[in-house]
This record gives structure tokens, sequence and C-alpha cells, in this order.
């Protein structure tokens, strides 16, 4: 790691990498020709629709499937039996371990019924409205079961239990009775309790937060066809088609080759259309397969929240001691997260999350957090973009934001006094690479926004810090030239925030032409080498790397054929900012263009590869200034103003970076102030709709300040960080610290809804 | 000899101790060098034979793509640790 | 098989004729039966806005209007912004500002735009916020939008006063 | 969604015939800001669907000076809000109107068809019992009329027979020194159904130093919108003041039969009432000072 962090990009006066060029995808999107998940129809294509569980948890008596198949325009039923039955075999296929078992059941129930929406069976008729009726008609008969759907009740002895054989997994000795708490991690550092005996202040809360979901405008949808040659091919909204295939080609016992994903384009997504768990194209597969026609499925809003994959909601206790100077001594932290139906929330993974992330903003000698994931019946848990961190830092940033005020420091200055730096441990034996956290606070410290004074009753401001690890993984993307000099670019990264751009940027800033002579689109899994879903804030990185790798591999045959050409070894031609130049006997140059126009004449086609896996990709952090004013006598909450100070390493198209700053944080209030999963006693959702399941429309919030902090990240040519999961994870913190400041009064479970301010304050 | 990073939970195996020293050349030699000194750890990380399901090991801060049959270095860290990515 | 309806209407400024079934909402029609997908289905039920189009020049949720209810009226879609001079302003307008990312909610929230630029031809941020309410957005957060439709309105009054003069 | 036909008379006569002898199984479509979206949920399961927005009646807006305003039951909420007479004279209808739904809902949905649909928080509703408005209904016996404190039974309940039809709203001419008001809380800035409404209307003397006449009605907190007589009458002879605009406020908190469910708690909701009671008459005595009539 070097020192000096400034110096790592090298030459900062780029040609591309910076600007703000408009969009590939835009024009489309603009005039309507974009093509979503449900906008591919093909001749003769059937309509599929699922026949759901209407109970939150239940045995499975009987199937009867009869009425449906022989009802006027039905062409195929299907149920869990026509799925090769699944044994308990373990697929660490691509970024996370899945046991396949629990992906068939979760796909169509075999015995059980989890959750309310639960697939049982599929139909597949001449119109939705037809498949709509014929659902209606397959006879299911349940043994209906009690249901659980709070996670504290989950854990309590005589829960109903969700798998009966399920023990807690975790690397202590393993238990012997069966609980819905599938897993137990537990990190410690240093020794906790010596810590906490050095503070001279100690702070302890319980927090709680609210099953959320990701609430992208697009419902799932897709249509396969498998073709009487035996190849299935699928148009689906999906963030990763490959994964998508390779889950397919287990679920379905087909060959990968047979298998083709067309990924459209994604209307919005932010974790949860991760091919981790299959929602609707392999039964779509298999209706089409039965009915030999293609057959297209969508969701309705309501399929969508009850049995898509919300992200955990979850209880937590947090303490931290701190010295009377405002030095943390130590944190302590217990963290319940639903998992869903199946175990599988992100209280940890390979770099931290939920447990890992909660404390990383500072360097604290002691700390120990047990994190436990625990099943309960409502539809399972996927990522929301930084998985499992937004959940951890409310509790977090609020216990460290009250230490400030007991010890009557500024906010931004108790946390610059204890904030990581590189090689700073975190609770979990990791430590920090280059990292921006310092540089990130004080730019806030110094914002416009921060130095602008606060006044007036009932008001209040807040900040909260966030980190995000980001990712790397593999990546492929192929660039081949064509005579006129132009390059066609492939990558195999499905584009959720304007990556097709960012990735050719790259490419262009190595191959020396500009962005326009560049077409960059998105690979099918038939065109381009495999390539990780896109998260994790991994794309305009690792894919970026990839393009980078395939643009020096045009440059290296390039310059052979321009060696060809002068009849000059290819070690005497140089190439730089789009020119090839040899020395020998006065001087040879030609420009891209007219290497590329004698390409036919020097051996042929020239394409590029890059398939790389890059490590050591660098983290990113954030902190967000929040001010808003409560009406006291309704409790509702205005934002008055919203800054984002991120480090974003080196913002290759700045206008994106600001949109994720933007995106991220409008998402983080939404889920801090209006957004939540609603149950009654029998375990059914009450708000499964954008009526009542209440996202951020455009009056709620003000224009988002963006300040981006340019900390290069780590082992990639131009810094680049990941910066598309960090901003939603300090909103609801930095929210709850403001309304404390504005009512004096601490509210301590998402969302801060006005009636539970009203309760905070003691008024209802 | 490799390090071995024992998580908090197993210390009841290894008398408390966070850092153990072992010998091998690959991942699935450190843990039967651990299970010697410390019987019961090879329960804990394997499952017939395998690991674990939701267990990754990392050698020297870079998550080992072989697995088991990841070569280890004489100075390596090796650590385990539960698996899940993407975001 | 339920009786269809012969409709004969005006959209995008092109006569259209076609059956359907009164269940079958317009956006579906558009859809399913005239190869329109521009307009997008997020909710059916009239809360996100993503099925916005123009009937009669005012902007509604096509799924809350049926395909039959539109026989002898008019439907601009976001198809039918766009003409042989290129991007209507607001679409240019948006380009140039980044106010897009995954783009699912822009044709519903170009339609309304329209349908409110062509009342008001310079609305504060807070009018085009209250009259954008409709149209829910998870990907960018309103501000470049919002910005976006200030700079049309500004382009257009601009090309308003050219033509005047 | 199941199957069903449509048709779309020009004519009140045409409609009440259509509509007879059919039962529960047809059902008038105005806006379909409601229906379209109880069809689809199999909450309601017709046969027929009768179009009504073809009725020249039932889209006229009619306004004299001397008589007052006429509103068709089809006419939407976008003319409403934009029609110069309704804004300068009836600011509480506008009120109301300007609430519904987001834009696009506004452009179909109708203030008749918010009244049918009788949700106990239909924003409309609580404004033009304040506002005094009569219903008009025509069936197969002909004409009557009914207040509309009284137009709503029940939760979508109404005293409509199978096969009448609501023809029009009538507002009476505002009373100098009069004002209204409707005001409601939702947790967001828009789209979102009230948690809580509350209208209020208010005469003054010409002074405006006392109350002649007042009526307080309430959303959201019961199995309809609710007329609380008990509050306006408690304002009669009394001065315009906080004293007095709490205690109607303590009237309308009784007089409220509130409920907890998805969007909010009894004790919120009763909090609310007393709150938005409080500045709905604020809001209205203001109104009814700012001009002869109304004028804001």
């Amino acid at each position: 790691m070097s020192k000096d962090k400034r110096s790592i990009a090298g030459t900062t006066d780029y040609q591309v990498v910076g600007t703000r060029p408009p969009r590939y995808d835009a024009p489309d999107k603009l005039t309507g020709r974009a093509l979503f998940g449900a906008d591919t129809n093909l001749p003769g294509m059937l309509y599929g629709k699922m026949v759901r569980s209407p109970h939150a948890h239940a045995r499975i008596r009987s199937i009867d499937t009869h009425r449906a198949d022989c009802y006027p325009g039905v062409y195929a039923v299907v149920t869990a039996q026509d799925f090769r039955w699944a044994e308990d075999s373990n697929a660490d296929l691509d970024e996370s371990a899945v046991n396949f078992r629990y992906l068939h059941e979760n796909m169509l129930a075999q015995e059980k019924v989890l959750y309310v929406g639960h697939p049982v069976a599929a139909v597949a008729a001449s119109s939705v409205h037809v498949a709509e009726e014929a659902a209606k008609l397959v006879e299911v008969q349940y043994d209906v079961l009690p249901a659980v759907t709070d996670v504290r009740a989950a854990t309590e002895p005589g829960a109903p239990l969700l798998h009966e054989q399920m023990m807690t997994q975790s690397l202590s000795k393993p238990s012997q009775m069966p609980s819905n708490i599938a897993s137990h991690i537990q990190l410690v550092k240093g020794d906790p309790s010596q810590g906490f005996a050095q503070a001279d202040v100690i702070v302890e809360r319980e927090f709680t937060t609210s099953t959320v979901h990701q609430g992208y405008i697009e419902p799932h949808a897709c249509t396969a066809w498998w073709g009487l040659d035996d190849n299935l091919t699928v148009w689906t909204t999906t963030q990763g088609a490959f994964g998508m295939r390779d889950k397919l080609a287990k679920l379905l016992d087909h060959p990968m080759s047979s298998i083709r994903v067309i990924p459209t384009e994604v209307g919005g997504a932010f974790g949860g259309k991760l091919p981790i768990f299959i929602f609707l194209e392999a039964v779509a597969g298999l209706l089409s397969r039965k009915a030999n026609r293609p057959v297209k499925m969508t969701m309705t809003r309501a399929e969508v929240f009850l049995a898509t994959n919300p992200t955990s909601g979850a209880y937590m206790k947090a303490k931290v001691g701190v010295t009377r100077e405002g030095r943390i001594t130590a944190a302590q932290a217990e963290l319940y997260f639903e998992a869903g139906a199946y175990p599988g929330s992100h209280i940890i993974g390979y770099s931290g999350f939920a447990a890992g992330f909660m404390f990383a903003p500072y360097d604290i000698p002691h700390g120990q957090i047990d994190a436990y994931d625990v099943v309960v019946n409502k539809p399972r848990t996927a990522a929301y973009r930084a998985p499992g961190v937004t959940q951890a830092n409310f509790p977090a940033e609020q216990v460290i934001d009250e230490l400030a005020v007991h010890l009557g420091m500024d906010p931004i200055t108790f946390r610059l006094k204890n904030v990581a730096r590189e090689g700073t441990g975190l609770i979990d034996g990791a430590s920090h690479g280059s990292i921006g956290a310092e540089e990130v606070l004080r730019a806030a410290q110094s914002s416009a926004h921060y130095s602008t004074p606060l006044s007036g009753p009932y008001r209040g401001r807040g900040v909260a810090q966030g980190y995000w690890g980001n990712w790397g993984a593999r990546s492929s993307c192929t660039i081949s030239v064509n005579g006129d000099g132009t390059v066609s670019l492939v990558s195999g990264s499905v584009d959720l925030s304007g990556t097709r751009t960012t990735v050719a940027m790259q490419a262009a800033e190595v191959l020396g032409i500009s962005l326009d002579r560049i077409k960059s689109s998105v690979g099918d899994t038939d065109s381009i080498g495999y390539t990780e879903a896109s998260g994790g804030s991994r794309t305009t990185f690792a894919t970026g790397i990839a393009a980078i790798t395939a643009a020096r591999d045009v440059i290296a045959q390039m310059r052979g054929r321009a060696a060809l050409w002068w009849g000059v070894q290819d070690q005497d031609v140089t190439f730089d900012r789009g020119i090839f130049t040899a020395h020998q006997g006065g001087d040879l140059q030609m420009i891209f263009a007219e290497v590329a126009g004698k390409l036919s004449e020097t051996g042929g086609a020239v394409t590029g590869v890059g398939n790389v896996d890059p490590q050591g990709w660098g983290g990113a952090f954030g902190t967000h200034i929040a001010d808003v004013q409560v009406d006291p006598e309704t409790g509702k909450v205005d934002i008055l103003r919203y800054t984002v100070v991120q480090d974003v390493g080196k913002a290759i198209h700045p206008s994106y970076v600001e949109g994720q700053m933007q995106g991220g944080a409008v998402q983080g209030i939404g889920w801090g102030l209006y957004e939540g999963y609603q149950y009654n006693t029998q375990g059914d959702m009450i708000n499964p709709g954008f009526l009542d399941y209440k996202i951020p429309t455009m009056p709620d919030v003000p224009m988002i300040e963006t300040v981006m902090v340019e900390v290069p990240g780590p082992n990639h040519p131009y810094g680049v960080r990941g910066v598309g999961e960090v901003p939603i994870v300090p909103p609801p913190a930095a929210l709850a610290n403001a309304i404390c400041r504005a009512i004096g009064v601490r509210v301590t479970g998402l969302p801060m809804t006005p009636a539970r301010i009203l309760e905070a304050m003691g008024v209802i | 000899m490799a390090a071995v990073w024992i998580s908090s939970l197993m210390r009841d195996l290894t008398a408390g101790q966070d850092r153990v020293r072992v010998s091998g050349a690959t991942v699935a030699e450190v843990i039967d060098g651990l299970e010697a000194i410390h019987p019961g750890v090879k329960e804990r990380l394997l499952v017939k034979g395998q690991l674990a399901p939701g267990i990754m090991v990392s050698v020297d801060d870079k998550r080992a793509l072989r697995g088991l049959q990841e070569q280890v270095g004489g100075e390596s860290d090796v650590r385990f640790l539960p698996l899940m990515a993407g975001g | 098989m339920a009786a269809k309806i012969r409709v004969c209407a005006k959209i995008n400024g092109e006569g259209v004729e076609f059956l359907c079934e009164p269940r079958q909402s317009l956006l579906e029609c558009l859809r399913d039966i005239l190869g329109l997908t521009g307009s997008k289905e997020g909710c059916n039920d009239g809360n996100c806005g993503a099925c916005s189009v123009l009937l009669n020049g005012r902007v509604v949720n096509s799924c809350l209007v049926l395909g039959v209810e539109i026989d002898g009226q008019e439907v601009t879609t976001v198809e039918g912004l766009a003409d042989w001079r290129g991007l209507h302003p607001l679409q240019q307008a948006f380009l140039d500002n980044a106010a897009l990312q995954c783009g699912y909610c822009i044709p519903g929230i170009l339609i309304a735009s329209k349908a409110l630029l062509d009342r008001e031809p310079s609305p504060s941020e807070e009018r085009i916020r209250t009259w954008l309410a409709g149209n829910l957005c998870r990907c960018t957060g309103y501000d470049k939008i919002v910005r976006a439709v200030q700079d049309a309105a500004a382009r257009l009054t601009q090309a308003r006063q050219e033509v005047n003069r | 969604m199941r199957a069903f036909e449509y048709i779309a008379p020009t004519t009140v006569g045409e409609a009440v015939t259509i509509l007879a002898g059919k039962g529960d199984r047809v059902r008038p479509l105005a806006g379909g800001t409601d229906l379209i979206v109880q069809l689809r949920r199999s909450i309601l399961d017709v046969d027929l669907i009768v179009d009504i927005k073809k009725i020249p009646e039932l889209n006229a807006i009619t306004y004299r000076p001397g008589e007052g305003l006429t509103l068709g039951a089809a006419v939407p909420c976008h003319r409403i809000v934009e029609d110069a007479d309704i804004v300068r004279v009836y600011p509480g209808l506008v009120d109301a109107a300007a609430l519904i739904g987001g834009t696009a809902i506004k452009g179909r949905a109708t203030v008749g068809g918010n009244l049918c649909n009788a949700a106990p928080s239909g924003d409309s509703i609580p404004a033009m019992i304040v506002l005094g408005a009569i219903c008009t209904i025509m069936g197969p016996e002909g004409v009557r009329s009914v207040p509309v404190e009284r137009f709503c039974t029940g939760p979508g309940k109404t005293v409509l027979g199978v096969d009448e039809l609501l023809v029009s709203i009538h507002f009476p001419p505002p009373v100098a020194h009069s004002g209204a008001c409707y005001l409601r809380f939702i947790p967001r800035h828009e789209m979102d159904i009230a948690v809580a409404g509350v209208g209020a209307s208010v005469v003054l003397n010409a002074e405006g130093t006392t109350i002649a006449m007042a009526r307080v009605a309430l959303g959201a907190v019961g199995p309809t919108p609710l007329y609380v007589e008990a509050a306006g009458a408690a304002l009669r002879g009394k001065a315009p003041s906080e004293e007095s605009f709490s205690e109607a406020a303590r009237l309308a908190q009784e007089g409220a039969r509130p409920i907890t469910d998805v969007r909010g708690t009894e004790a919120q909701r009763r909090h609310l009432v007393g709150v938005l009671t409080r500045r709905a008459l604020r809001g209205a005595v203001e109104r009814a000072k700012g001009g002869t009539a109304n004028g804001r």
C-alpha cells in the first residue's frame, strides 16, 4: 500500500475519465424503445401465473390440478413434483452458499409453505386473465400451523419451528436442540470487559428495524422458450445472467450450454434481482417445455412484496464505552437478523457485512459482536444495497452520537477522534486497507451545509458515518476493432447504474480514442465469458479492469500489426494517447484508426480479451448530514436540507456517481421515515402495495447535495472505488440523530413514523 | 509454520488462544495439524470431508479459491470465515 | 372467450383500431395488443405512475382506464414524444442532465412533465415535485429529474421567445 | 380480473333503465380509480359496467351566484380544481379535490365517485358535509335528494339503491362572512390516504367577532365520514378563539370512533382529530374574514 494515497492514480490529466458523456442506453429509455423484463413478446406466447399459499406456515397435504388442467385456455400446469427431488447438495456456484434443497423448496413448495405467497404450483394459459382464473382452480389442502413473524419471538423456546431438524450452526460446540436460529457468529477483538472497565461514560440501548423491500418499480418478469432443439432461452430482468444460467442448469438438470440467458434492461434491482433464489425463470422454462410454447411470467406488485426477497428486519443491542477525553475504549453488540423462510441473512460476509462493518468507521481497541441468523415466516431475505449494514449502522451511529452529546463534543469532532485509518484492525481480525474515513469526515465538517447554522424550534441537525467494503469478483470483456477504427465492446455486466458507459470510458482512456468511437453493449451468456452479477458496488471496478485488460490486449496486437506494416520489430513500436510511433530511420506514425484500416492486410481481425478476478479492492466511507423540522403536534418530519459526503476513489463519470449518492440517500430516507412490512397476528402482511408500503415521493425530499472526496482506491489504474452501496447506510441514523436534536428524545425503532415520534415525545 | 486465526467461538478448543502456529503445505494439511494439537477442530470446520456450508478460508487476506487444496506458505496467515457476499 | 369490443382512437397522432375485452386496461391494450411497450406496469393500482399517458391532453394512469373507454379519444404515450426533428426538449434535457438511471419510471415522468409544461411554462421546484408526486422513482432520489424538468422549461420558454421574435 | 360487459349510455334515463333489475351485478363507472382496483382484486364482481361519462348532466359544472354550484357526479377532480368560480367561491371543496391521489388520479377520479365509494377516509366527503351539500339521486321512481352527511351508511355502503344513480351534488350559495376548510394528516407529502381528516365551516357576524353558525365533519375515524353536530353547536355565539376551537376539538374527539389499522393507531387518530379540528377552524375563520364570501 503506498503511503501517499494521492499519487496512486499516476497521471491525473485524463482524456475521458472524469468527463460526463451521455449514457449509451438513455435514448432508448427516453423514447420507450428500451426492452425490460416484461417487454419480450413471441408468437404463440402463453402467460404463466403462480398458485401461492394463503397461509404463513402450513403443511401441504395434497395438490389437485385436475380442474385447472382441463380449464379452457390452459396449456400446462406444474408443481414441485415436476422438478428432480433436490438432495441437500450445496451450491457455492457464485457468490453465496445456497443449499439447493432450499432453492427448490422456495421456488415451488414441497412439504411445507413457510410464508404467505409461497409458490405451490403454476399454470400457463392463453391470457394472463385466463391464467389467473385457472390458478384459482388448483385445489391445495393445507394443515395450517402457527406462524412466527417477529425475530425475537422466533428465538424463544416453544416458538413454531420452520425447519424441524435445523440446528444452530456455529464454530462453537454443535447444539443438540432444533431451533429457528440458523447460525450464530461471534467476532472478538481484545478484551471487551477490560475495555468497558476503562470507560468513563457508557451508553447501551436496544433498537429494532422493520423488514423493508428494495422497492424497484419494475416487478420481476421473464419470458422462457424451451424449443424442440432442447435449448432453453430466457429473457429476464436480472442482475446476473450467468448466475441465473448456472442455477437454471442445476434446477432443470440441463447442460449450461443448452441454456441461454439474455439479460433485458433492469427496472431497478438494488440487490433484489441477484440470481441467488430463482423466482420465475425455472418454472416458466418447465411450463414452456410442457406446453411446447413460449411462456411469459410476470409478478403483480403484491407478489413482489409478498413473495420475492425483502431485506432483514432486526432486533439489536449496542453498547459503547468512551473516556472523558472522547476516546472509545470498547464496543459490544448483539444482532438478531430475520433470514426469512430459509437461512441466509447478511449478518456476516466474506469481508464484513452487518457484524463486520457495524463499527468499521472507528479504531476500537476492545470489541465483541454476536450475530444471529433467525428464520421467520416471511419471504427469504436478500441484499438491499450494502446488505445488513444499514440495519447495524442505525444502533451504532445513534449510540456514538449520544456519547458525543454526553461529552459536549461536536459529533464530527468526536468521530474524528476515533476515526479508522489504514491498518486499523476491525472487530473481526481483518484490518483496513487504503481508506478515506478521515478525509470524508473532514470534508463534511468543512462543507457549506455543516458551516451554515441551523436555528428554530423543533429543528435538528444529525450526522452519521457509514462504510461498505465493496467487491471485486470475476468479470469478462471483449473489444473487437472495426476497419474504420471504431470498436465494439461487449461485457458480461448487466448495466444497473450506467456501467455500459463507465466501462467503455475506461477502455477509451487506454485506447486513446474518443468515447463515441466505442459501441458498448451487455452480452448474454452465449456471447461473453463468465461474469459475476452486478452488485457489491463492483462493476465499474472489476469490469472496468476487464475492459482495461482487453484494451491493453488490443493495443499489444495493434502494435504488432503496425510493426508488420512498417517492417520493424514489435518492440520498436510505442503507443501513447492513440498514436503508434516507430523511430526506425525517420519517424513513422499512425493513429489508431489508420492501423485499424490495415488489419485485413496484416492478419485479420483484432479482438482484445479481458477475463479477470481482481483482488484488493478498496472499501468506501460516507458521511451524511440531515437537517429536519418536526411538527410537535403531529410528529411529521420534514427534511430541510440533506448532504452526502462520500469517498468515491476516482469518479469515472461524476454524474452517475452523484446519482448513486442521491438515489442511495433517498432509499435510506425511505427506510428511516416511511417504509416497513406490517403484519397482523396471523402472519399476513397487510400493506403489500405502494399505497401503504410508502416509498419516498418527489415532495418528500429536498435536493440531495453531494460532495465527492477522491481518495484513490487501491489496485485500479485510475483509483476506482465502489460507490453504489455506501450511500444507503447512514440515512436512518443521520435522521434519528437529527430528530433527537429536534425533539430531545431518541427514536430507536424504524420506521420513525409520525405515530412513533408522538409516542417517543409522550404526546400519545 | 503457518499462523491460523482461531475464531472466538472455537477458542474453547484451543484453551483461549486466538492464534496457533501449524505446519502444512495446504489448507487441508493445516487443519489436520490443528486437529492433532486441538482435537475437535476438524468436526467444526468440515462436513463430509468438505468445508462446512457457509464457511470459507482466506490465506494472507485473499479468499482461497481452491479451498482445502489451496497452497499455504511458511509464514502465511490462515483464517476461517463465514461466507456470504454480493449486495 | 369474452366478447371483444371494437375501439377506434387516435394514438400518438395516428388513427388506430383494435379489438379488446372490456376487462383489458388501456395499459394492457397499448402493450399487448398495439405493441407499444414504452408505458410500464409498476403496480396496476394507480400508485406508481409508471403507466402514465396523456388522454385528451390530461395525464392519467393507463392501468386505471379501460381500453374500451378511449373509443373516439386521443392518447399520447412516450413513443409519441420524439418526432422527425429528434428528441422532445424534455427528453433532451433528461439526457443532458443525466436525469435517469434504470429508466423504468421515465416514460411516465416524461408524460406527466409534458402535461405540466403544456400548462405552466416555468413551474417552481415545489410545483414540479407536487405535480410529479404520483410518479415514483427508486433509483435517482429525484434531484436530477427536477433539475431536468426546470431545464426543459427554460429551453421551451426560450424556443417560444425565438419563434415570437 | 373476471370478464364483464361494458355499455356507455348517453342519457340519465337510459342509465337508470340499464341499472334496473340487475341487483349488485351491475355498477356505474365514472373515473374508475377505485372501481377498477376493486374489480382487479376481486373485492367486487360484476357482469356489466355502465360508463356514465357520456351523460351530459353528469359532466356539467353550473354555478349561479344566487343558486350555488351544481356539480355533475362524473366531473373529474382536475376540472374542479381548475374552475375559476369553484376556486373563488368554494375553496373548502378545492382543498379536498386537490388532495385526492396524485395528478394522474385527479385526471380521472370524480367527487361523485369518491362519495359513492364511501370510504371512511374519502377526502371530499367531510368538505362536502361542512359545505351543506345535497345529493341528487335518480332512480326508477324518479328523483330524490339526500344531504351528504346521510349519504354514507357504512364502509363502502351508501343509501343508493342497486338501481339508483347519483346524478349531481348541489352546494348552496355561501352566506356572507362564511368560510370553509378541509385538512388531513398523512405521513408523506402526497399520495397517501388520510390517517385522519377534518372539514370545518363557520359563519361569522359582520364584525367577525362571534361565530353565528359552524359545522365540523371528520374523515377516517369512524365507519363512515362523521358529521359531529355537537362540535359545531358548541361554537354558536362564541368568539372565534383558541379556547372555543379547543372546546369544539374536544367534542370532535368525543364524536370520533377511530380504530387501529394499517395507516394509523387509535390513539394517534384521536389526537389528530383534536389538532386538525383546531387548524381547520382557524382556516375557516381566516377565509370567513377574508372577504365577502369565502374570498381568500
